[in-house]
C-alpha cells in the first residue's frame, strides 16, 4: 500500500525526520489561505498523487503569492496527472500540498528497501538527488551507498556515519543525518514498510537537512497490525477495478488486451499471458485468484473481469492444487448464467478434482469452450477472440 | 532415493484443526505419505483426520518421532510457527501459507541461524505447494495424480506452474525424482541455489528443471552456482515475459525493477551458465525430455 | 539498580503485566485510607524494602480491617526488616503498598535474567511459586523450564506457550500467560533491566493471571538512556558509605573486618581481600577505586573507607596499568595529610609511574608503611593493625 | 611466536582523541607497538601523536593496512565502534572501555555473526587490560615493564591480577609469550575457553596461567574444554574466596549466585580438569614457575 507524500512526511516526522512546514488543501481557495497561515513569500504546491516524476508532470510548482496559488490548484485540482510511473490514464488530483520553500544547498537521495539477496533492509544513498534512484542506478552507480542492516542490531550509528561521510556532508550535518536516516530505519521496521524514499533530502544554506519530498510503501500483509497506517489508504489513487479486486481478496492487474485472463496463481498467471501473447492474442489483465478459491470468490473474478469493457474473450485457466476445480467450475457457471453475455468464454481445468469439474461445466448447456492443455487453451482463447468459431472449439480429447 | 521427503518421512501438521490443513492432510495421507500428528495451540489431546493433534511442535516430536512438518497456520502466526518447528526438533519444514509480513521473515531466517549448519531445519517456502517425492511422499497441497515418479529434479518459485510442468512430462511419459516449491515471497527458506546443491547430490535425479519467474535475484544466484557446482543438465523456464517494466504481479517477488529482474534478463544470464533454456511455458515439458534424451 | 515492588508493577504494567489493584502509603493512616479508597475487604500490608524473604521477615501482613492495617503499619514504619537477603542491619521500611488480597488458585515463578552461559535473556519457570528462586533451583530442578531468546527474533508466542503448557495452566491463563510474558521481555530489554522476577505470578480463582510479587533491576551501565528509571533510586535502602562512594565512581562494599582496603580493579581487590585474610586479617571493606583514577579521586576513597569506624588500619594496593602511582601517591598524601588519624596506612605501589609515585610517598614525611609486594603488603597491614610495630615496618629492598 | 599480537601487528586506536587514549596510544608507541592511526567521527584529517585519525575505520584500514583495533570510545558508543570494526575489515579488536551496557554487547555479539567465522573479527574485551606479547606490542593500558618475554600464556578477567601475575613471574625472572585480558564484564567477546585454544596452537607458550574469579560460568566452561583440547600444563587461579555469598565486588561479573559460582565451586572443578590451582593470589608467581620446571 502507498501513502501521499504529506502523510508520509508525517509518518516520518513521528520518528525524528523533519520536514519544512506545510499543510494540506482541498480546494484552490484552501491552498492559497494555508500559504498564507504558513506565512513566509514563496511556497511550492505539490499535487498529492501516488506516482512518482511528479515535478517533470508538471504537479509541483514553485510560487511566490497566494493569488499564484490559487491560479495554479484551478489548474491542478480535479485534473489527472501523468507521470512515467502512472500509465497513460494518470492518477486524479484531489489534494494538494503546500510547503514553505527552502534555500537548498546540497540534494541527496536517501531510499531503504528490502533487499532480496542478503535479506535484510537496504539503505541506498547517492549525493545525486532529485534524479529517479532508476536513473542514479543506471547512469551514476558508483555513487551510491549501500548498507545492509542486520535486524539483531539495527541500524548503527557507524554506517549511518559511514554514509553521511560518503555523501560528505559537515559535522553538524552528521548529526542530523545520522537521527534522520536511524529515524527512517524505526519507520520502516515498525510500521513493516517496504519501501520509504527521501529524494530529495536537502541541506540548507542555514544548515538545516529537510527531507523535501518523502515516499512510503507498506506490506500488505502486515497491515492488519498497523491500523493506523491502513486508515491512510486513499482509494482515488488507485485503479477502480484493481481496488474492488484487492477487497475482495483477488490480485488483479488490468492491461491493454481483449482477453481477459481467470488464472489461479502468480506464476501461472504470468505464464497464460505469455502463451496468449506467443498465440497471437493479448491480455486484457493478469488476475490470480488465489489458493482455496470459492465458487463465489471465482464468480467475483469473472465479473471483474467482464466489467472491463475491452474483453471480448475470457480464459479461465486453473491449475487446482489448493484449489479445486469442482468449486471453480460452479464459481464460473454461476457468474455466467448471471451475466448472459455473448463473450465467448474458454475454461481449462487441471488437478483437484478434475473430473468432477468437467461434470459441472458440462451439464450446465453453457456454451463454455473447454480446453485441456495450457497450448491448447491458449490457442483457442486466440481463436475465440477472433471469432474464428471452428478453430475455438475443435475436438479434442478429455483428458 | 529422492530430496528432502520419502515413503518413511514422519510428517506433522501444524495448524491441522484448519479446514484447509484438513482437507489437504486428508489427501497427503491417500496419497501416504507417513502424517503422524498436528499441532494446535490449546488442542491438546483432541484427533483429527485419525491423528492426534499435540499443544506445541516439541511435544508433538517427542510422541511421534516426526522430522518433518507442513506448517498450514495463518499468516498473522505463521513464522511463529516457522521458529517453534525449528526449535523442536523439526528437520525439514514445509510452509504453505500465504501473506507472511517481510519483517515475519527476517525474523524467522535469523533465528534459524541460532543453530549450529549442522542441525539447522531446512525449510522451504513460505508461500508455495510444497515437495512431493512422486510414488513416495507429498508434503504440500499440490494435486499428486498429476506426477509420474522418474528422474527429473523440479524447483518451482510457482506452485500451479509446477503443477503444469509435472502434467506435461507425465503427457509425455516422464516423471519426477523431487518437485520442491521454494514460494512466491521475497524472503524465501531454501532458494534454488540451495534445492539445486541437494538435487547434484541425488542419485535419481539426472536433470533439474528450474521454474522461475521475473523479480528478485535468485535466478542470477543459480546461475553463478550452477557454473561451479551442478553437473547435470539444467533446463529453466522463466515466467513473466510479457509483464510490464515495474509492476508486481501476484508474488511478492514478482517484480521487475532492477537490471537482471525482467525475464529477458534472467535467460540470458542463465543461458551463459549453460542453462537450457525453455522459452515458451507449454514447452517445459518438451525441452526437459529433449534434455533426458540427450544425457551421455 | 534495584527499584521497590510497587514501582516494579507500575512500569510492568505498561507492558501489559496486570497485578492486583494497589496504592503506596507513607503513613499508617495513609495506609487505612488508601486501603477504603480500594474497597474490598481484605488487603495485603507489604514493606517496600529493597531485599527478598519479606514475607517471612515480617514485612507482609493479610488484614481485614483498616484499623487492623493501621495497627500493623504502626509496627512496621521506621522499623529495620531483616531477611535473609539484607544482612543484620536490615533494610529501613519508610513505604508499604496496600494491595487488595485475591483468591489464589495456583502460584508460579517467573523470572528473567541475563543467561551468560548462552549471552542471550533467559526466562525461568516454575510452578512453584512463592518458594525463592535458589530453593526451586537446588530443591526442585526438574521443576524449572529455561528459555533463551533470539536477540533477533524476542521472545516468541510459542516460547511464552511452551512456558504455559509446562506451568500446566487452562487455554484462557495461556493468552494471558504470552501476554505477561512478551510484556516481561520488552520491559527487560527496551529498559536495560537486569533481573525481573514475578514470585507468585498467580492465577486466581476468577481465572485471572496476577502477578502478586514484581522485583526489577537495572543495568548501572545503562541507567544514561533511561532517566525515567533513575529517578525511581530509593537511597533509603542503600548502605550510607556505599552509596556516598557510588556518587563519586567509587565501587564500595562493606564488610566485618577492620582492615580497610583501598585497591584498583575488582580482580586485584578481591586478592587482596583473601591475601590479608591469609595472612590473619579481616577487610573491613572491598573498594575499587577503578580505572584514570585523579588525585582527588583518590582521596575521597581515603575518606570514606575512613568513615567506617570499625577501620583500624588502611591498605592501599594499587597495581597501576591505566592508573598512575604519581596520583594515586598524591592522593594517599593529600588525604592523610587533612585527616590527621594515628590509623597506621600500608602503601603498596606498582606498575606505571611508580618511581614518581615511590618519591611522593617518601617526600610527604608521613609515617607511611611501604610494601613492595602484595604479599608483604598483606603481612605489613596484619602487623599493623595488630601494632606490630617492628613487623610492619621491617626493612624491604626498594624494588 | 605469539599470539593475536606481535611487532608487525598495524593497530588502530578508535576515540584516539581521547585524554586517556592519547596518553596510552603515546606509552604503547614507546613500547613499540605499530600504532598506524586513529579514528574519531568528524577529526579526520587531524593528527595525534604524529598519527593520522580518520573520520571512519573503513577509510582508516584502507590508507593504513590496519588488521588490530583498540577501542577506547566512551560507553554510550563503544558497541558501535566494535560493530564499526567487524565491518571495517579489523581482524584483532580490543576494547578497553568499562561500563557498556549488557544489552549493547549482546547486540555486539549477535552483530559479529553475520560474518562467516573465517572473516569474523576476534574481540576481546570489553573492560579489560589488552593484550600484550612482550617485547613485541602491547595493545592495552598494560604496565609494560612490568613484563619479560617467555613461554607463559596468560587469560585473565582482571587486568591487575594479571599485572600481579607478570610481576611475580619477572621476579622469578620467568616471562611472558602473551598475556590476554578477556574482561570483567558479564558478555565479552572472547572466554577462557576461545585463549586457550589460541595458546594450545601457539609454539612460543608452553604453560598456560588463567587468572579467573568467582562469578559466571566461564571457568567451568574452560574446565570442560581443557578436558580434551588442552595438552599443555594449565595454572589457575580464582580470586575473591572470601567474598559472601550474593554479593557483586566491581566487576559486573564477579557475582556468585549459583552453584559453580563460587571460588572453592571453581577451584574444585578446574582440579578435576587436571588444573594445577595457584590457591593463593602471592603464589601465583611461583606455582607456574614450578609448573615450568617440571615440564617434560
Amino acid at each position: 500500500m502507498e501513502i501521499h507524500e504529506y502523510q508520509a512526511k508525517e509518518v516520518l516526522s513521528r520518528f525524528g525526520v523533519t520536514a519544512p512546514p506545510g499543510a494540506l488543501a482541498y480546494s484552490p481557495e484552501q491552498a492559497a489561505y494555508r500559504a498564507r497561515e504558513l506565512g513566509g513569500d514563496r511556497w511550492v504546491v505539490k499535487a498529492q498523487v501516488h506516482a512518482g516524476g511528479r515535478g517533470k508532470a508538471g504537479g509541483v510548482k514553485l510560487c511566490s503569492s497566494d493569488q499564484e496559488i490559487q491560479n495554479i490548484c484551478e489548474n491542478l485540482f480535479g485534473r489527472k496527472l501523468v507521470t512515467h510511473q502512472t500509465g497513460q490514464g494518470g492518477k486524479g488530483i484531489y489534494r494538494v500540498y503546500v510547503e514553505a520553500a527552502v534555500e537548498i544547498e546540497r540534494a541527496f537521495y536517501v531510499g531503504l528497501m528490502l533487499d532480496r539477496s542478503s535479506q535484510r533492509v537496504m539503505i541506498l544513498a547517492s549525493p545525486h538527488g532529485g534524479e529517479e534512484v532508476e536513473e542514479i542506478l543506471s547512469q551514476r552507480p558508483g555513487s551510491v551507498t549501500r548498507t545492509t542492516i542486520e535486524p539483531a542490531a539495527g541500524l548503527r550509528d557507524f554506517q549511518a556515519r559511514e554514509i553521511a561521510f560518503a555523501l560528505g556532508v559537515s559535522p553538524a550535518v552528521t548529526q542530523q543525518m545520522v537521527r534522520t536516516l536511524k529515524g527512517c530505519y524505526r519507520a520502516f521496521t515498525e510500521l513493516d514498510a517496504t519501501m520509504i524514499e527521501i529524494n530529495p533530502l536537502v541541506t540548507t544554506a542555514d544548515g538545516r537537512l529537510l527531507a523535501l519530498d518523502a515516499k512510503m510503501a507498506f506490506d500488505d500483509n502486515a497491515l492488519f497490525r498497523h491500523p493506523q497506517i491502513s486508515e491512510l489508504r486513499d482509494k482515488s489513487q488507485e485503479h477502480p477495478l484493481e481496488s474492488r479486486a484487492a477487497d475482495r481478496g483477488l490480485n488483479y492487474v488490468g492491461l491493454g488486451g481483449h482477453i481477459g485472463c481467470i488464472v489461479n496463481g502468480a506464476g501461472l498467471a504470468m505464464a497464460t499471458m505469455d502463451t496468449l501473447k506467443a498465440a497471437g492474442g493479448e491480455p486484457a489483465n493478469f488476475l490470480d485468484i488465489g489458493g482455496g478459491a470459492s465458487p463465489e470468490r471465482v464468480a467475483k473474478a469473472f465479473r471483474i473481469v467482464m466489467a472491463n469493457d475491452r474483453v471480448q474473450a475470457v480464459l479461465v485457466n486453473i491449475f487446482a492444487g489448493i484449489n479445486r476445480c469442482d468449486w471453480v467450475a460452479r464459481g464460473v457457471v454461476q457468474a455466467m448464467q448471471e451475466m448472459q453475455s455473448d463473450i465467448p468464454v474458454v475454461v481449462r481445468l487441471a488437478g483437484t478434482h478434475l473430473v468432477e469439474g468437467q461434470k459441472i461445466l458440462a451439464q450446465s448447456g453453457l456454451p463454455i469452450i473447454r480446453a485441456a492443455t495450457l497450448r491448447d487453451a491458449a490457442e483457442r482463447s486466440v481463436a475465440a477472440w477472433r471469432s474464428d468459431q471452428a478453430q475455438a472449439t475443435k475436438l479434442w480429447a478429455e483428458p | 532415493m529422492s530430496i528432502l521427503i520419502d515413503g518413511q518421512t514422519r510428517v506433522l501438521v501444524q495448524g491441522i484443526t484448519g479446514k484447509l490443513a484438513q482437507f489437504h492432510t486428508r489427501r497427503m495421507q491417500l496419497y501416504g505419505t507417513n502424517v503422524v500428528g498436528g499441532v494446535a495451540p490449546g488442542r491438546g489431546g483432541e484427533s483429527v483426520e485419525g491423528l492426534p493433534v499435540f499443544d506445541t511442535v516439541k511435544a508433538a516430536v517427542a510422541e511421534t518421532g516426526a522430522t518433518a512438518s507442513l506448517v498450514f497456520v495463518p499468516p498473522p502466526f505463521a513464522a511463529d510457527s516457522i521458529m517453534e518447528a525449528a526449535d523442536g526438533g523439526i528437520s525439514y519444514c514445509v510452509c504453505i501459507t500465504d501473506g507472511i509480513p517481510a519483517q515475519d521473515m527476517i525474523a524467522v531466517k535469523r533465528y534459524m541461524w541460532r543453530y549450529p549448519r549442522e542441525r539447522r531445519m531446512i525449510l522451504t517456502g513460505p508461500n508455495c505447494a510444497g515437495t512431493i517425492s512422486p510414488g513416495k511422499a507429498l508434503m504440500g497441497i499440490m494435486p499428486g495424480e498429476v506426477y509420474l515418479p522418474g528422474p527429473v529434479g523440479i524447483i518451482s518459485r510457482s506452485g500451479t506452474l509446477s503443477y503444469e510442468t509435472a502434467a506435461q512430462l507425465k503427457a509425455l511419459g516422464v516423471g519426477v525424482s523431487t518437485s520442491v516449491g521454494i514460494g512466491g515471497d521475497q524472503i524465501n527458506g531454501s532458494s534454488f541455489r540451495d534445492v539445486l546443491g541437494w538435487f547434484e547430490q541425488d542419485d535419481d535425479t539426472e536433470v533439474i528443471a528450474m521454474i522461475g519467474e521475473i523479480g528478485g535475484p535468485q535466478e542470477a544466484e543459480a546461475a553463478e552456482f550452477i557454473k561451479g557446482h551442478v553437473s547435470k543438465p539444467v533446463i529453466a523456464h522463466v515466467a513473466g515475459q510479457t509483464v510490464p517494466h515495474g509492476r508486481a504481479f501476484g508474488h511478492a517477488g514478482a517484480i521487475a525493477v532492477s537490471r537482471g529482474d525482467s525475464a529477458a534478463d534472467k535467460i540470458e544470464i542463465l543461458s551463459e551458465a549453460g542453462v537450457i533454456i525453455a522459452e515458451s511455458a507449454i514447452e517445459i515439458g518438451q525441452t526437459i525430455a529433449d534434455a533426458l534424451g540427450h544425457q551421455p
